[in-house]
């Protein structure tokens, strides 16, 4: 096809454009699918969309035009995305799309996927486990305008709310970001000082809650639970301070990207549509087989 | 009342006060068709505020004007324009990054059938209109790229084209010289004759005998006289504007003179735009301690240049030797002329000689805040001292030192300036334009401090435009014209004639 | 800049590449077309971002889903063009009601337009209740995606506003007023000009702009986002300024600005094909704004004195 | 609004709230009194918050790791006050390097900041890695979560800094110049201010601010993120405009800064404790900003006239 023609390309090259370098867990997986590539045998780029899919859409037309031989993708959002992958798709450039779904089945080659809310079903389950079937919690939303936050939202929802007696008393936002969980929590505690559980929907939060519980002696009393598996939330888990999270496989989901482009390229071409990576249940009792983001 | 058919406009009982002042108590006025009405008074008496309620830019508190025996009111200027009001304010009102005759047609841009604006016609119309007052500017020029002086000219222009039927001139010839003047006047008497009516506002009062038929006199928002000029002498005017007698400006007597403090040999700027041009070229002169030293030069001459080139503004573009106290020195900042002494009262007083925004004391201290306190901190008892003191020794007229110095007027701010660089005891003083746009009485009590500051010791350089005003402060005079140094006159030799005949350009003769 | 980047990859020339630059600044030249009247004029605007944002929702949901009106039982439906509208006049109202406040309350624009960033956004949020409006149809996403005679339809349409602001800027007395407002606003009330509906007028327009850059974005991906546009204000400000309009007013032209969004795109663009990391990226976009805007500054000062 | 607020929630008007809201707006207040000197100055300066994040990330590596000298085979270890001391620096060198470039090139400040930032966050991506830098231990976390006589460390520290700008700002020579420069740079400069020098300083403390916000970040947080402060910059414009400090330079005090400061921390808290949703929040925060800088506005117009 004509970016082929165009650029007889002088060695086997992959992009691996990922929504944004501004959360250590998407440098995780960024970094762990560019690593494995270039392991493969390719030159490989980053290309950091900062969570815009505008921006995601340059950098396909970009990729299109100087002929790389496949995408491993994080999009930005489900719907905003499906626009730039057809764009590869349309010159024959596979795309293998990790992490977050996007909500087209026929564009992508294969969809590696956490799965966000199964995972936040099991939060849900442990948490009316730890909590009980009374008690008063907050919930800590990621960005409002992204999807992951609303099937972790939507998961543990479908567990947590058929019980009457839990009642969530505040729904903040904050924006998957560590300081702006510290000061939401620090003013929700002003109103709501007598809580039992906080439910963060990623681990950047469960840390910023964990803080302003800290801070204001409150630790003990409170459960948190977050979700990613990252490394210091693993370590309160083992603690006992923190009470679960959910433990997403990123570095799994980027090999595997990796590997199934690399297959792709040397003429494989039956993927599953979609291989979902489960999130694990991380709490004290068996914290002690997972490091940050995975199995030890 | 009696309305006879040569009233245009009446303006009655006006009151209008500002916080804290009352800038006008119950004055009237009256312009007649075909007449031109001087308005009189030292500044901030109330001239402008008053021309300001006929233009339509204030409201009065109480009172009314009339047009042609109609009651009117006026929301803004534009519907005062189109009423057929016009007026040359006292602040230059144009716009610096449009050129000359989008200035002069702002607001009145012929347009062509397209609605689209017809730039050849407004060019051509400005090209025309600027021949008539004799401006050798190109239409399409920028405006930023004109002096002060021909800025004025582009608002004169602005303000005559909309043919109204009465124009307010609030002092439009206080940045101009001898021959923009020359024009203006042949185009006042044109208008005149035509029967437009003309308010006119100066501090120049032998230019009424060119042109003024009325004059109304003001002092502290009040009315004092109106009445036709034939029936006024010039010391009874001045008695009224400043509500004693005032003794003329005493002669100077022939100072002692002392060491020479600065000279300069040789002193050339490079043109900004035109490569290979100069601003000005090899000027050399040196003043002494004790004297007086006048600079006269047409507009353009590039007075205010060199002035600024000794202070250290332009120095990447200067070429020269400067001497203080006989040693050469460098001067590549305003801090190193500071530093050796010198001191600038520079031309346009609002935009470079003070921040508007702050007081009087903080004016007054600015440049010498380092003598107060130590270790970097302010001692504020200290500057009070000096800032009462200058407001003392210089008679300024301010409610208090905390007064923000943009409220004051333009006498009284020229003076805070004069106080804040005394404060730092310099060697030399340069002033360029000290007196423009300042009344009478203030001028003289300025004139009386040069010589006052010049018998303490002082060297003062004063650029005029005001060949009166070079003659009556200076005691040696160098003229420049375009650039060059035409002319070195003692005291005695510096007569009119001398001097103008070196301020022009070879080949013009004045009319 | 554009030799060295040559130079360093055979794939930035090339016209296919070519077409990509252009189509991708055409969002930022649209706001950037609009913060242009808006920094003439002497102001500034932080909430064309979120206008965009709110504009591309509303046109896509009432495009998608009409408008409900419950009290008269009806259903309002809307074609296509009937939804370009809608945006549009979305963006031209919300610009309306920053010029609106800045006027009448004398409000700082900085602090209205920061204001209505905030309130923009989160109506866009209420709007979409935080989830994208997708499956616009093709004729929606043509708008974005599509090309007539070669040239992409973004760049046709960024095109033509060029156009037509270059000759409301340069011709009309409009623009005439615009620059005097912004080169001296006491002048210009003196001179009649009624300084206050100007000012509206351009906030409106940059609204506007901001409403058709929110369609583009929307088309483009097929897709309105609720939260497009973040940070575009400060993208769009950049670009004007790098084309050489001062920010205090009055002073600057249309054609700079587009120079201006070219110089960022290429830059953006050229980064990515020299496989530069994203982290250098930001460095040496960072380093080569300030001496792109340096050189500007010295042969400008050159040409001064 | 603390009226309406307190009315609306018993929690508001507790000494525990009133802690935690000065706690909330300190680094808020850091920044936006180095963004006062700034403005008064008649600049801006768009990278506080990078530099916020640079200094945290390289005073917390520094702690944690030291710096490693390859060539000489050294490891250099550093205290806790040495390493608050290089945060601060790199700030403060970062800021220098804002005004050099400003007075140098006469670059725009937009622009030149603009360029800043965009370093700084790249510096503070390649310095961590894009990975947080975590575990500083008990007596850094100390200034940002310890308290000392009942007051949390972090209001201490932006108390003493308030302390000492509005000293600097009323009772120095260099405070005075900084209102003359931004109220009239040209008569500042004929009267033989070192106008240059000035603005040098004002950006080098703005760095040296955000400095110390970027400690006070990483010590709350235990952790230096590498995208603390995205967007703080404008936060703290926007402190400094509701507080009264003209944009276009001389005219403004520190003490109207804390207030806005405090506005703004208010009305965030305020709308946490009575939970009012996320996409509601934002409508009525930029409501809030546009109504209270109105109300002042005409105040401040009834007063004049
Ligand atoms: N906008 C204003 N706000 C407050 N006070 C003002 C304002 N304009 C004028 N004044 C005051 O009103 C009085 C009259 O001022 P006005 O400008 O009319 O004087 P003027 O006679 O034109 O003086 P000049 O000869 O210096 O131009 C002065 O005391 C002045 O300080
Ligand atoms: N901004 C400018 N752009 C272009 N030329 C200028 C500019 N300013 C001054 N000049 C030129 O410099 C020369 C000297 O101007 P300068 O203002 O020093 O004259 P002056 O004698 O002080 O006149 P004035 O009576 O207006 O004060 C003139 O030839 C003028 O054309
Ligand atoms: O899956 C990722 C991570 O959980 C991150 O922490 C926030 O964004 C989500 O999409
Ligand atoms: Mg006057
Ligand atoms: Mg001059």
């Amino acid at each position: 096809d004509k970016a082929e023609q165009n650029q007889a390309p002088t060695s086997k090259r992959i992009a691996v454009v990922v929504s944004t370098l501004n959360n250590p867990w998407f440098v995780i997986l960024a970094e762990t699918a560019r690593d494995r590539a270039i392991e493969l045998g390719y030159e490989t780029t980053i290309f950091d969309s900062q969570n815009d899919p505008s921006k995601e859409a340059a950098h396909f037309e970009n990729i299109v035009a100087s002929g790389y031989q496949a995408i491993l993708f994080n999009p930005t959002d489900a719907d905003g995305s499906v626009a730039n992958v057809r764009r590869a798709k349309n010159a024959n450039i596979p795309v293998f799309s990790m992490d977050r779904e996007i909500n087209a089945t026929d564009v992508t080659v294969s969809q590696i996927l956490s799965d966000n809310y199964s995972g936040a079903v099991l939060i849900g389950k442990e948490f009316v486990k730890q909590v009980g079937k009374t008690g008063k919690y907050v919930e800590l939303l990621g960005l409002v305008g992204d999807n992951n936050t609303w099937n972790r939202s939507k998961g543990f929802h479908s567990v947590v709310d058929r019980y009457s007696g839990l009642e969530m008393v505040a729904q903040q936002s904050a924006d998957f970001d560590r300081a702006k969980a510290l000061e939401v929590l620090e003013s929700v505690l002003q109103a709501n000082p007598d809580i039992n559980a906080v439910f963060c929907g990623n681990d950047a939060m469960a840390m910023g809650a964990y803080q302003a519980l800290a801070a204001s002696g409150k630790a003990e009393q409170v459960k948190v639970f977050g979700f990613d598996g990252a490394d210091d939330v693993v370590k309160l888990i083992a603690e006992g301070k923190i009470a679960a999270t959910g433990m997403q496989f990123p570095k799994v989901m980027a090999r595997t990207a990796a590997e199934s482009a690399d297959a792709y390229i040397n003429g494989k071409r039956d993927f599953p549509a979609k291989t979902p990576v489960g999130v694990e249940l991380v709490t004290l009792d068996n914290v002690a087989q997972y490091s940050d983001f995975g199995r030890k | 009342m009696t309305s006879s058919p040569d009233i245009v406009l009446e303006a009655l009982d006006i009151c209008k006060s500002f916080p804290g002042v009352r800038a006008l108590d119950k004055v009237s006025l009256t312009l007649r068709k075909g007449r031109l009405t001087a308005l009189l008074g030292e500044n901030g008496a109330g001239k402008s505020t008053l021309m300001n309620i006929v233009a339509g830019v204030f409201k009065q508190d109480s009172g009314d004007v009339k047009l042609a025996g109609e009651t009117v009111s006026f929301n803004t200027p534009r519907e005062a324009r189109e009423a057929g009001i016009s007026m040359i304010f006292q602040e230059l009102n144009l716009v610096a990054n449009l050129t000359v005759a989008e200035n002069i047609y702002l607001s009145r841009e012929p347009l062509n059938k397209l609605g689209f604006i017809d730039a050849d016609k407004m060019n051509k119309d400005a090209a025309d209109l600027l021949k008539q007052l004799d401006l050798a500017v190109e239409p399409t020029t920028p405006l930023s790229q004109l002096r002060v002086g021909q800025q004025q000219i582009v608002e004169i222009a602005k303000a005559i084209s909309c043919k109204a039927k009465v124009l307010i001139m609030d002092e439009p010839t206080s940045a101009i010289t001898e021959h923009e003047i020359e024009v203006l006047f042949g185009i006042i008497n044109k208008l005149k004759q035509q029967g437009v009516a003309i308010a006119y506002i100066t501090h120049k009062l032998e230019e009424l005998v060119r042109i003024g038929d009325d004059a109304i006199v003001m002092r502290d928002g009040k009315l004092i006289s109106s009445a036709p000029l034939k029936d006024l002498t010039r010391p009874e005017i001045v008695q009224m504007m400043v509500g004693r007698e005032m003794k003329s400006i005493a002669s100077r007597q022939s100072p002692e003179l002392g060491p020479e403090v600065l000279r300069v040999e040789q002193l050339s700027l490079k043109h900004p735009q035109r490569v290979n041009d100069f601003v000005f070229k090899n000027v050399s002169f040196n003043v002494h301690s004790g004297e007086v030293l006048g600079i006269f030069g047409l507009m353009g001459a590039g007075r205010t240049e060199l002035l600024e080139s000794i202070f250290g503004l332009h120095h990447r573009q200067v070429a020269g030797q400067f001497f203080v106290n006989g040693q050469p020195v460098n001067i590549t900042s305003p801090q190193d002329a500071i530093k050796l002494g010198l001191a600038l009262a520079p031309e346009d007083r609002k935009s470079e000689g003070l921040v508007l925004g702050m007081s009087v004391q903080e004016n007054a201290s600015l440049a010498c805040l380092a003598q107060f306190g130590k270790m970097g901190f302010t001692d504020l008892d200290a500057e009070r001292q000096l800032a009462d003191d200058i407001v003392a020794r210089f008679r300024v007229k301010t409610p208090s030192v905390h007064q923000t110095i943009r409220n004051l007027s333009g006498g009284n701010q020229q003076k805070v300036i004069l106080g804040k660089w005394l404060a730092n005891k310099p060697l030399v003083l340069l002033l360029d334009e000290p007196t423009r746009g300042i009344d009478v009485n203030a001028k003289d009590e300025i004139y009386k401090l040069i010589h006052e500051l010049a018998a303490e010791g002082l060297a003062v350089i004063v650029v005029s435009s005001e060949l009166p005003e070079v003659q009556a402060l200076t005691d040696r005079v160098i003229v420049l014209c375009e650039g060059r140094k035409t002319a070195e006159f003692s005291r005695t030799e510096a007569t009119e004639e001398s001097i103008m005949s070196a301020a022009l350009p070879n080949g013009v003769e004045k009319s | 800049m554009v030799i060295a980047i040559s130079l360093l990859s055979d794939s930035f020339l090339t016209p296919d590449n070519g077409w990509n630059i252009l189509r991708q600044i055409s969002v930022n030249l649209c706001l950037s077309i609009g913060m242009t009247l808006i920094i003439l004029s002497g102001g500034i605007d932080l909430s064309v971002g979120a206008i965009l944002a709110l504009a591309g929702a509303v046109a896509a949901g009432v495009l998608k889903n009409g408008i409900a009106l419950p009290m008269f039982d009806i259903l309002l439906q809307f074609s296509l063009a009937g939804a370009v509208v809608i945006g549009i006049a979305v963006g031209f109202m919300l610009g309306w009601f920053n010029g609106f406040v800045i006027t009448r309350f004398r409000l700082p624009p900085f602090v209205a337009t920061l204001g209505m960033f905030s309130i923009a956004r989160g109506l866009t949020m209420l709007w979409t209740g935080g989830f994208p409006v997708t499956g616009l149809g093709e004729d929606f996403s043509f708008l974005g995606t599509g090309a007539v005679f070669g040239m992409p339809m973004p760049v046709w349409i960024t095109l033509a506003l060029v156009v037509l602001f270059v000759v409301i800027t340069r011709k009309t007395r409009f623009g005439r007023y615009l620059y005097a407002v912004g080169g001296n606003e006491r002048a210009a009330r003196l001179t009649g000009i009624n300084v206050n509906s100007i000012k509206i007028w351009v906030y409106a327009l940059g609204g506007a702009l901001a409403g058709v850059a929110g369609l583009l974005v929307t088309a483009r991906l097929d897709s309105a986002q609720p939260n497009a546009g973040l940070g575009y204000e400060l993208d769009a400000i950049a670009a004007v300024v790098i084309g050489g309009t001062s920010l205090s007013g009055g002073r600057g032209t249309i054609m700079g600005t587009v120079l201006g969004c070219l110089i960022i795109g290429v830059l953006n663009n050229g980064l990515f094909l020299l496989n530069v990391s994203p982290f250098w990226q930001q460095v040496i976009k960072g380093l080569i704004i300030l001496i792109a805007v340096a050189i500007d500054r010295i042969n400008a000062n050159d040409q001064e004195r």
